[in-house]
Parts: C-alpha cells; structure tokens; sequence
C-alpha cells in the first residue's frame, strides 16, 4: 500500500512539473493571443470547421501583414498587435470543450477565445467564461438559447442566431408567391434538426396557415442513408421538402433524392444548404430554394454595394489559396474577427493604446456594430451580447457557360425583418407572428 | 405500391446494405474471437478507396465504358484488404489472440482511432464524390415510387456477398477448416491445422467486405470524415441479434433490423431511432447469445 | 491490516488536498474531472474483478448528471452533498433494476447490453427536447451546506470534495474488493463454474458489483456535472462509456489508487495532445492506448501490487 | 434396510442422435460407497452431471432425501448437500492454495459471505489451513494453481467440495491425472475423511483395483445403460462388464 501512494505522489508530482513546464505561456503586450475552437475532425471538420479556419488563417495572415484590407480594415494586426493564434479541435463532446476553454484561458493564458459551431458547446462555454472573466466570442453555432435562458457579461456571439434562417425561407415563399398545400420536414435528430424543424414549422403556420404537414422525419445524425425516407416523402407528396442538414447529411440526401425525383414531385428548400454547392455543383438540382445562415457565399458575391471590396478581397484570396470558392463558415469567422478587432481598437482607443483588458473588451464589444463581407453585424439583441444580421435565400440555377453553379432570385432580408427585436424570445416572436418585423 | 410493399422493399434495400457491413463483422469474431471496433474505419477507408479508384477511372477515359467503375469499385475494396489486412492482422491483432475479448475491444477501439486520422492524413477534409456509378443503372418504377436501380444491385450484392461467404465455408476444403477453426482453434490446431493461415485469411476477408460495403456506399453519399463512426454500432447489433460468428445469422439480423427500420420511418418516425436496440433487446430476452449463436458447450 | 488500510487513506488524502495548494487552477479542474472520472472506472474494476466489463457505465455517469441538474434546476437544491445523496440513490434503484437482469450474460454479451442501454438513454435524451435535446442543460455552481464560494474558491473546494469522496469510495472498495465477498468475487472471474458448485451464486456476486457500479457511476456524473456546469446526452455516449473502460483496464483490477492515477493520466494525455496535435490528436490517443496495452498488460496496478505466489 | 438416499427412476438424456442416458435406475442408501465403471462416453460423467444438476434429464426423476430435485440448478442442489469434484480440476488458477480453500469454507459457511469481514483474517485462513492440513496439502498454501501436481489439484478440488455439510459427494475420476504411487493414499484419504462423517459417496473410475478396494458396489455403464449393479467381485466377473468395460482384462 505504502508503494502505492509512492506511486500516487509521483504521479501528483510529474503533473505538478507538467504544470510548471507547460507554464507561462502568456502573450506578451506586443501580441494578441486568441484561441480558436472549431472542428477539425469529425463531419463538421468539412462543411464547417475546415473552411471556417481556413478563412480565419487567411484574414490573420492579411491582418499581420497589415494594409491588406480596405479601411477602417487596414491597421496591422488588431491595433497593432500581432494576431497569435492557439488551434483547437472541437470535436468530443462539450465536456472536453469546457476543459479544453479553461486550459486555454488558464494554461495558455489566451487574450480572447473565438469559437464553436456546436450549439451544445455554445451552452456549456459561457458559463465557464464568465466564472473566469475571460473575453469569448461565439462565431458560429445556431441554438437561440444560450442568450435567451442566460445573461452573460463576457460572452458575445457575433453571428445571429438561426431564427433567421427559417424565418427567411417562409418569407422568401411568401414574397414570391409560391403556393403551399402541404409540406414534409427531413431534419437531422439532434438539437440542430429539431429546433429548426419548429421555427420552419412555427413561421409557416403564419404566413401559410393553410398548409398542412404531412410528415416529419428525423433520421440519425450521420446516417448517409436516405433510401426509406426518401421514399415515404415520394409517397406522402408535399408541394414542399424542408430540410436543414447540412455537411455529408445534406449531401447524401440530395444525391439520393434528386436521383429518385424528389425534386421533381416536391420544392426543396434547404436552410444552410449553400455550402454544399462546391462539392455538389451539378448534382445540385436547380430550382432549389437555399439559404447560408447570413449573406453569405454566393449571395455576398452577387450583392454589390459599398462592402463589395471588403468582400472581394477576401474571396479572391480564399479562392487563390484553397481553389474554392469561400462559402457560410469562412463568412462567419470573418465576422467574429473583425467584430474582434474593431473592439479591440475602440477599446485601446479608450484606454490610451494598451493591451484591453477582458472588462474592456467586453465594454467596447457590447452593442458593437462593423461592417463584414456578410453585411452590417449589429450585437442589438440580449443587451449587446447577441448580434443580428441580415440574410439572403436564392434559387439554384446552373450556369453552363462558367460551368458552375449559380444563385438567382436572390432576395436580401433586412435584419430586422427576419431577427426577433430585443426583449423577445424566437418561439413568441414567431409564435405571435412576428411582432415588431421591419421588412422593406 | 401500397405500404406494406413500400416497406418491404425500403427494407430489403436497407437489410442488403446493413448485411454486406456487418457480415466480414461476424466472420472475424467467429474466427479470431475480436469484435472489431475498426470494422468501422475500413468501411471508411474503403469508400475513399472506391471515391478514388473510380475518380481515377473516368480521369484515364472510363467515360467510354462507364460500368468499369463498379469493377474499379471491387478492386478498390480488395486493395485496402490486401494492404491492411495484414497490417493489422500480422502486425497487431496476432499479438493479442486469446487475451481478454474486452481488452480485445479496446485495441480495436485504439486501432480505430488511429485510422480516423490517418484517413484525414491521406485523404484530407473535403468531400469525394463518385455519384456515377449510383445513376449507372437506371430508374425502377415501383407503383407510384421511383427506385434507383443501384438500390437493388446493392440488394443483389448482398446475395451474391451471402451466398459466395456461405459457399466457400461449406462447400470447400478450406471453409471446412475455418468453420472447424471457428467452432473450436485449439482443438484444430492440435489436428494440425495452420491457424494462423486462417486467421489471417479471414481477416483479410472481413477486411474485404468491409471495405466492400464502404465501396458500395460511397456513390450515394459524400465521402466525408467521420464516416466509420455511425456504421460500427449498427453492424454490432446486428451482429449481436443474429448471434456473434454466425453468419446466417447476420442475415437474419440485417432483415429484422432492416424491415422493422423502414416499418418505423413509414409508421412511427419517432421511433427510428430506437427500434435497432429494440430489437436487440427483445432477441437477447428469449437468445441470450443471439439467434443463431455457436453453443459452447464446456467439458467438465 | 486495517491500520494499514486507514494509514494509506489519510495518506492519500493528505496528497491530494495538497493539489489543492500546489496546483494551477487548470491543472486542479483537470484532476477533479479525472478523479470524478476515475470514480465511474472504479466501479467497472469491481466489475472487471468478477470477470465482466460494463460498456455501458456512460448510463449512470449520465443519469447521476441529468438528476443532480434536473433536482438543481427544478427543485432549486444547490446543495452538493444532498445532490451528490440523490443521484446516488437514483442509480442505486435503477442499478439494482437492471443489475439482476444483465448479470446473467457474459463476456461481449455483457458488454453489448450494458452499452445498448446507456444509448437508449442517450437516444430517450436526444429526442426530449423539454430537457435541451442534445445540446443539453445547464447546472449553477453548487453550494457547501448553505457556503457559496466563486472562483478559486469554487474550485478548490469542488476540488477537495472530489478528493473526500475518492479517498472515502477508494477505502471502502478496497475493504470490499478484500473482503469474504470480494474474494468470491475473484473467484467467479477465475472460475464460475466452480463457484456455483459450492452453491454461490455467480448473478447475485455480479448484481452487487453492477449496483455498486451504477451507484459509483451517478456519484461520478453529479461531480462532473457540477465541476462542467453543463449536461448533455454525450455523458451517456458509447465513446464516453470507451474511455472509462479504458480507464479501468489502463488501472488493471489490482489496485485502487491505480484507476486515479490512471485516470489523471489520461486526461493529461488527451488534454496535451490536443493542444499540440490539434489535426491528429486521435491518432496521439490511439497510439497511447495500444503502447498501455502492450507494455502494461494487467493494468498500472500489476506495477506496485502483485497477487501472491506470483513468481514473477 | 437403510433408506435410499438418491434414487433416479428411468431417467433419460441424449445430446441429438447420442444416447448419454438410457433407463437409468439407480437407488443408493445412506452411507453407501458407489463406484461408476464403463469406457469413456458410457455415460458415466452425464449420470453424475445430471444429479449435480449440470444437464437436465429428458425424462425421469431424480430424488434426494426423498425431494424431487430433478431440473434444479447446480447452486440449489450443492446447497441441498449433494457435492462434487471435477474430472479436470476446477480450481481458481488467480489464487492461492489457501484462497481457493477460503472461498469454499466462506461459502459453504454462510449463503451471505459479509462484505466488510477481511477474507485474509487470521480466522478464515485458520478454518482453510486445518481442511489443508487434513488433505496433507498445507505446505502448498501459498501457491498458484499452476504451479501444482496433478495430484495435489486434485485433492484440492475435492477438498474444496467436502469444506461443507455434504450429504453425498460425487467424485470424478477422483485418480486420474494423478501419479501412481498418489493414488492410493489420495483415495485412502478421501474415502476415510467422508466415511468418517456417514457421507454417502459415488465415485466414476477406471482403476479396477481402486474400484474393488474401496467401493460397497459398482454400476457399470455401457451405451448409456447400466449393465450390472451389484458388489464388486460380482460385477467385475459379469461376462458383459468383462466384454464392454473392463476388455477381459481384470
């Protein structure tokens, strides 16, 4: 027993040495140290995580560099300071997310921490973030509940939440007259699939009170195999499919709808479903009615208007390094960065040029508003802490001259058109039938 | 069609692919006593496989002869066992043969691990797509339905993947001693039987077929990281339902969960989601050891 | 020998409330989760010393969690002791439900069941979106009969709660695994045939050990929960219920203070190679394990303590 | 006459086309000391299998002290009295002489071995030194199974089965594996420990002189069938034991 507890010490002991080596770490005042949590692994790595950082890696690389981007883009770094960055892998569940945050602010002694797509992590992260008083920006994930069950002083999230997105699409019916008799829902069953499922269902039940639903079915996370469901919707016949997978999910079911008619029997419309279109190109049906979470992706593209530099120089560097096209995820990093900076700058701004604290940093982020290549970001909801921004839905067509496939019919959605105003939870806002709406 | 139709074929469809995933499953455990958690990663690896040897196909002129894809398909499976097979076989899993089936498990789990991100090493994050093969054979019209005729050549291949592992353990010399292998190692090996020629060898051909289901696979789907993980925990139960190392049994096992599945979807989508450890758990209650599994009779 | 036994709990305990003072706050948060980890593992060695492998400890790891979060977030009892009580009980009862029904399969069989169960929980949870889906719940910060403490604070005393909790659920294992009981137990892993001929029964010496685990499993998720502030149906995962396993065979069944240690270094190990291989921090892990399960055949354990007679 | 302690009436068993058991019948008193002949796949170990409950007759029944426990498990009829020891020792190969004796004496003790009270304390390790001591295998204690003789296996095994309050025992093949200088002191042991305390005893074996020295009566089994049940020097001079047992040998 004795040697045991030898054995036990040592152990406590080359932990305490590991500690001590593994040490201070911390950036010094001429660097800003951020660490990004995205997936790197797992089905999200490719449709989101991958792209995501891969857009981050490009805007930091131009950011170091410095003079890069247009203004107010065009300092070095942010304020100056270089941009460090500590990768980490999301995948593995929000336990291992909660460790991983609290050694990246504790060990790695990190300045601000960007990341998460999953919304599971978006729920567990911010309570940790807030105990440690430690700055963090959530940059993608969707799940409306981490402001609307919570208030958080450290925490931002600078993408809107995916109310928008089913909103958008009834909307985009609406305008356009589209008649629905019926329609049928594929979703993904994990927490992602459900609650856009609802909204889908809950913004329907107001612009078409009418419309029936014939079925909603919720194969597994991952499953790769459509072949029945496919079939009970071929059978069931709704004028309309809604569907918000996304990744290999969504790729799957496309391939195999498409190849046994669906698309032809039913409208398909997909909430995310812009960043498949690399990959899909032709086996993408046209007239597909499509969404990418935000102005994102082609939409941006095809906007013009005042941010069409900012945009494209992005794009063409994320196009000349990776040789495609930047689709929804590298958007929404770019967002959460330069949101980043601009607090950064208005904060050092205010405190005469040092590096901000994270109490100053949350200050300056705090109903912050900047400009992005996905539009204007404004954090207007749950205090300053949530941002809304506007989105886009357009129709699949291809274009066989360029050979590759566009979006037309695009119609761009002003923020506030389809984002709950401050104060209001998704569900009642859509459930009362969107109260307080400014569309144009 | 009405839904009872509907649901048998949707079924047969989903049982052909679960049969082809889970039976190279059975087979190694029959025969090494491993339950093969990387049975999952060689699925993967061999729709990468497939994605790649048929994109190198129409890339070298396949376009004039577009059904040399599925055979592109085959030999893509054939490679990944021919190469890991071994591998794995020799290199690993030889030194661990009569330990603890749980720790077995476990060093599967590890190898599993491992090749998840070899894959990503090799193959990257973005998607393979190799649809043509999956458009090949045309429509089926089934009643109001559409089918793709790719849908019953999996069907097919999985009678033919059946019939072909049945045949060779029962009809030839070799598949008698690898049953005799199955039923009793020790005793073969004191009959002078090379055991591990048969280990090996049916490794490799649970290597094959694995990888043959992630071939077949990868037309209808993205080929994507994180493929593996889905199919180890459904070709499990099947091959727990229908008795570990029995391979009718993981026939059976693939069509109980394959129709009881598409039943669900058509009827009670809810359920999906449980109605394979549903089924587990009501064969387990009458079988414990599965529906058809070896009885293991002890001397005493 | 009891003497022995005491003298090496005040021992441990000694070391580990030094991780209190010694140790960084990240390096305290990761011991506290392993340590709440390792308690779940302890339960499986109890079972390993029977001769079965659970893969399905994820159900009470997870059902302990959701029960401290759902008592915590309906009831409003923040109180730590009074959680951790009330998960314990409620896998107690559902331990002692499925123990008698799964103690009678063997070998893969065992470990298939117990593991299809813990993901028809994960399943039931996935779907029940009034308990956050898969994205989970929330838990606050616990309080110490009525004190409330925030940051360090917190941690230290979730830290040394953990370790409290160790040294008294390692002691009591240990008399246990020693005792007239545990011996059987043994026994039934070595020869289970014999053992039912001198008229013991192998399921009941097994449904102990399973009720015992699932007590030591819900034990284990409540202080995960509460040191994490967040649940999800991950907790019932079979990759959750992996690791724990791998925790187990890791310690070997030998000693108890091993499944600790081995737990700590698994964190350890997942946490650095994630920071320093973010791209290929599975093929780190995997490689981990296998070099375990080669050099360290029968466990951590099998390093510093021996079964008698053992020649070697 | 002295009642029949066990007593099988027209039991049956076959495993497919195999007869193991065919119209068995067989009623022996208290106190009595049986021995099993015939060759190997007689139906000799099926016979004492199925009174300790291994394998389930077909047909018939089996009674104990006047109890039908025919269709109970190995648990209740070894809680019954009826023991056993093993054709091939069965033994726990993790441990010691010693725990393997503590195992049985603690079970054979008590139907709830305590969960607090040390397996290892002086007391229980007393009880199973002196059941060594008694099967002059004491010396070997603190050794692994592995490591021992044939013979001392053995004796353990049936040391192990004894530790209780056994009414009959069943011994297989109690000498095989054992050398054959052992073999009469093993039996001479075991014999004279279980007649000292009235314990009824069947044993199957294949030595003729271990059979007439130490039996009140033998059953031979051919085929499944008990071919003679009568006193030894009767049975070994049947002319069809000679034939399909002991081959005109003896």
């Amino acid at each position: 027993m004795n040697s045991t507890s030898k054995k036990f010490a040592g152990a406590l002991t080359a932990l305490a040495l590991a500690a001590g080596a593994a040490g201070p770490v911390a950036a010094q005042d001429d660097t800003f140290k951020i660490g990004v949590i995205t997936f790197l692994s797992g089905q999200a790595a490719e449709s989101f995580g991958v792209p995501a950082w891969n857009g981050g890696k490009v805007l930091v690389d131009m950011l170091n560099e410095g003079g890069k981007l247009p203004a107010p883009y065009d300092q070095k770094g942010f304020g100056g300071m270089n941009i460090e960055v500590v990768l980490v892998d999301e995948a593995g569940g929000a336990t291992k997310q909660v460790q991983e945050f609290r050694n990246l602010v504790q060990r790695e002694e990190v300045d601000a921490v960007v990341g998460y797509v999953s919304s599971g992590d978006c729920l567990a992260v911010p309570p940790v973030a807030d105990e440690l008083k430690a700055f963090t920006i959530l940059y993608d994930c969707g799940t409306p509940r981490v402001f609307e069950d919570n208030t958080f002083e450290y925490v931002f999230r600078t993408a809107a939440h995916a109310t928008m997105d089913n909103v958008s699409l009834a909307r985009y019916l609406k305008s356009r007259d589209v008649a629905i008799e019926s329609f049928a829902g594929l979703n993904q069953d994990y927490a992602w699939g459900q609650d856009s499922w609802a909204d889908f269902t809950g913004a329907m039940a107001q612009l078409y009170p009418d419309a029936v639903v014939k079925t909603a079915l919720f194969p597994k996370f991952g499953a790769g195999q459509y072949g029945t469901e496919i079939s009970a919707l071929l059978r069931e016949r709704p004028t309309l499919v809604h569907s918000s997978n996304w990744g290999g999910d969504l790729q799957g079911f496309v391939i195999q709808a498409t190849a046994r008619g669906l698309h032809e029997r039913s409208q398909i419309v997909l909430s995310a479903g812009d960043h498949v279109i690399p990959q899909l190109q032709q086996k993408m049906p046209e007239g597909i009615y499509l969404g990418a979470r935000g102005v994102n992706g082609l939409a941006a593209k095809a906007r013009g208007g005042e941010l069409q530099e900012l945009t494209d120089t992005l794009w063409d560097a994320y196009e000349a390094e990776f040789g495609v096209f930047p689709v929804q995820a590298p958007f929404r990093m770019w967002q959460a960065l330069l949101g980043l900076k601009t607090a950064v700058e208005k904060a050092m701004a205010e405190n005469g040029g040092k590096k901000p604290t994270n109490e100053e940093l949350a200050a300056a982020m705090k109903g912050l508003s900047w400009d992005a290549p996905s539009g204007r970001i404004e954090m207007a909801l749950a205090d300053g802490h949530q941002a809304i921004q506007p989105n886009a839905i357009g129709t699949t067509k291809w274009n066989a001259e360029k050979g590759a496939m566009e979006l037309i019919d695009i119609e761009y959605f002003d923020s506030r058109c389809v984002n709950p105003p401050a104060g209001v939870k998704s569900a009642d806002w859509i459930a009362q039938g969107f109260p307080g709406a400014q569309c144009d | 069609m009405d839904l009872a139709a509907t649901i048998l074929v949707d079924g047969l469809i989903y049982a052909g692919w679960l049969f082809i995933v889970s039976v190279g499953l059975t087979l190694v455990f029959g025969v090494l006593n491993i339950l093969n958690i990387a049975h999952g990663s060689l699925y993967a690896i061999g729709a990468y496989a497939a994605a790649s040897m048929v994109g190198a196909y129409f890339a070298w002129g396949g376009d004039a002869f577009p059904y040399g894809s599925y055979v592109a398909m085959i030999v893509a499976a054939l490679l990944v066992a021919l190469v890991l097979g071994p591998l794995l076989e020799r290199g690993l899993l030889r030194f661990f043969y009569g330990r603890d089936e749980v720790l077995n498990v476990l060093v599967t789990y590890a190898v599993f691990l491992i090749l998840e991100d070899v894959m990503k090493l090799i193959w990257g994050v973005n998607p393979y797509f190799v649809y043509e093969p999956y458009t090949l054979l045309g429509d089926v019209e089934m009643g109001p339905l559409f089918y793709v005729g790719y849908d019953f050549a999996v069907i097919a291949a999985a009678i033919i993947v059946g019939l072909a592992v049945w045949l060779s353990l029962n009809r030839t010399r070799m598949g008698k001693v690898v049953l005799a292998v199955i039923h009793d190692s020790e005793m073969s090996q004191t009959m002078g039987v090379n055991v591990q020629r048969i280990y090996l060898g049916a490794f490799m051909a649970g290597a094959f077929l694995a990888a043959l289901g992630g071939a077949l696979t990868a037309p209808m789907i993205s080929v994507t990281p994180g493929l593996g993980v889905n199919v180890i925990i459904v070709a499990f139960a099947v091959v727990i339902i229908g008795g570990l190392g029995s391979i009718p049994g993981a026939a059976i096992g693939a069509l109980m969960v394959g129709i009881s599945r598409a039943a669900s979807v058509h009827m009670l989508p809810e359920a999906e989601l449980f109605i394979i450890y549903f089924v587990m758990a009501i064969v387990l209650l009458f079988r414990p050891e599965g529906l058809f599994a070896k009885t293991q009779a002890r001397k005493i | 020998m009891r003497t022995n036994l005491m003298l090496s709990a005040v021992g441990a305990f000694v070391l580990l409330a030094a991780g209190a003072v010694l140790l960084p706050d990240w390096a305290m948060f990761l011991c506290a989760m392993a340590l709440a980890k390792g308690l779940v593992s302890l339960g499986i060695v109890g079972m390993m010393r029977g001769g079965l492998v659970s893969f399905g400890q994820g159900l009470y790891y997870c059902l302990g969690a959701y029960t401290a979060t759902l008592v915590a977030g309906q009831l409003g009892v923040s109180d730590i002791f009074l959680l951790t009580l009330l998960s314990a009980g409620v896998c107690l009862v559902v331990g002692a439900l499925f123990g008698p029904l799964l103690a009678g399969y063997r070998g893969i069989f065992f470990a298939m069941l117990s593991l299809a169960l813990s993901m028809v929980l994960y399943g039931t949870l996935a779907k029940l979106t009034v308990l956050g889906g898969t994205d989970g719940l929330n838990i606050g910060a616990p309080t110490f009969f009525g004190w409330d403490p925030e940051g360090r604070a917190l941690q230290t005393a979730l830290y040394l709660y953990v370790a409290v909790l160790v040294v008294v659920a390692g002691t009591l294992m240990r008399i246990y695994f020693d005792s007239e009981q545990g011996l059987i137990t043994l026994a039934t892993r070595d020869n289970e045939l014999r053992v039912e001929y001198l008229g013991a029964s192998v399921r009941t010496v097994m449904s102990y050990n399973y009720v015992f685990g699932a007590v030591l499993g819900g034990i284990g998720g409540t202080i995960a929960a509460l040191a994490l502030g967040h649940v999800d149906p991950e907790f019932a995962f079979w990759t959750t219920s992996g690791e724990f396993v791998f925790v187990a065979i890791l310690a070997g069944y030998l000693s108890v203070p091993a499944v600790f240690v081995a737990a700590i270094i698994l964190e350890m190990v997942r946490s650095f190679s994630n920071l320093y291989f973010p791209n290929t921090w599975q093929l780190a892990l995997g490689i981990f394990l296998l070099i375990v399960i080669v050099v360290l055949p029968n466990g951590l354990g099998s390093l510093v303590r021996r079964r008698k007679g053992d020649a070697t | 006459m002295t009642q029949a302690v066990l007593d099988v009436r027209d039991v049956q068993k076959s495993f497919g086309a195999v007869t193991a058991a065919k119209d068995i019948n067989v009623s022996v008193p208290e106190g009595a000391v049986y021995s099993l002949i015939g060759t190997n796949g007689a139906g000799k170990t099926t016979f004492v299998n199925m009174v300790t409950g291994y394998i389930k007759p077909d047909s018939g029944v089996i009674n104990f002290a006047g109890r039908n426990i025919t269709g109970m498990g190995p648990r209740q009829i070894t809680r019954l009295g009826i023991h056993r020891s093993f054709q091939i020792a069965q033994l726990c190969n993790e441990l010691t002489v010693e725990e393997n004796m503590v195992v049985a004496a603690t079970i054979h003790k008590s139907a709830r071995p305590s969960f607090w009270r040390n397996a290892h304390g002086a007391e229980a390790r007393e009880r199973a030194l002196a059941t060594l001591e008694r099967f002059r295998i004491a010396e070997h204690r603190n050794r692994l199974i592995p490591e021992l003789s044939g013979g001392v296996k053995k004796l353990l095994d049936i040391a192990m089965a004894i530790a209780g309050q056994t009414k009959v025992m069943l011994l297989d093949e109690p000498t095989s594996g054992v050398a054959a200088d052992e073999k009469f002191p093993i039996m001479d042991l075991v014999i004279e420990a279980l007649r000292a305390e009235g314990v009824t005893v069947i044993f199957v074996e294949h030595d003729m002189d271990i059979v007439t020295r130490y039996s009140d009566r033998v059953l031979a089994f051919y085929d499944g069938r008990i071919i003679a049940d009568d006193a030894p020097e009767e049975v070994l001079s049947d002319p069809d034991v000679q034939r399909y047992v002991t081959g005109g040998a003896a």
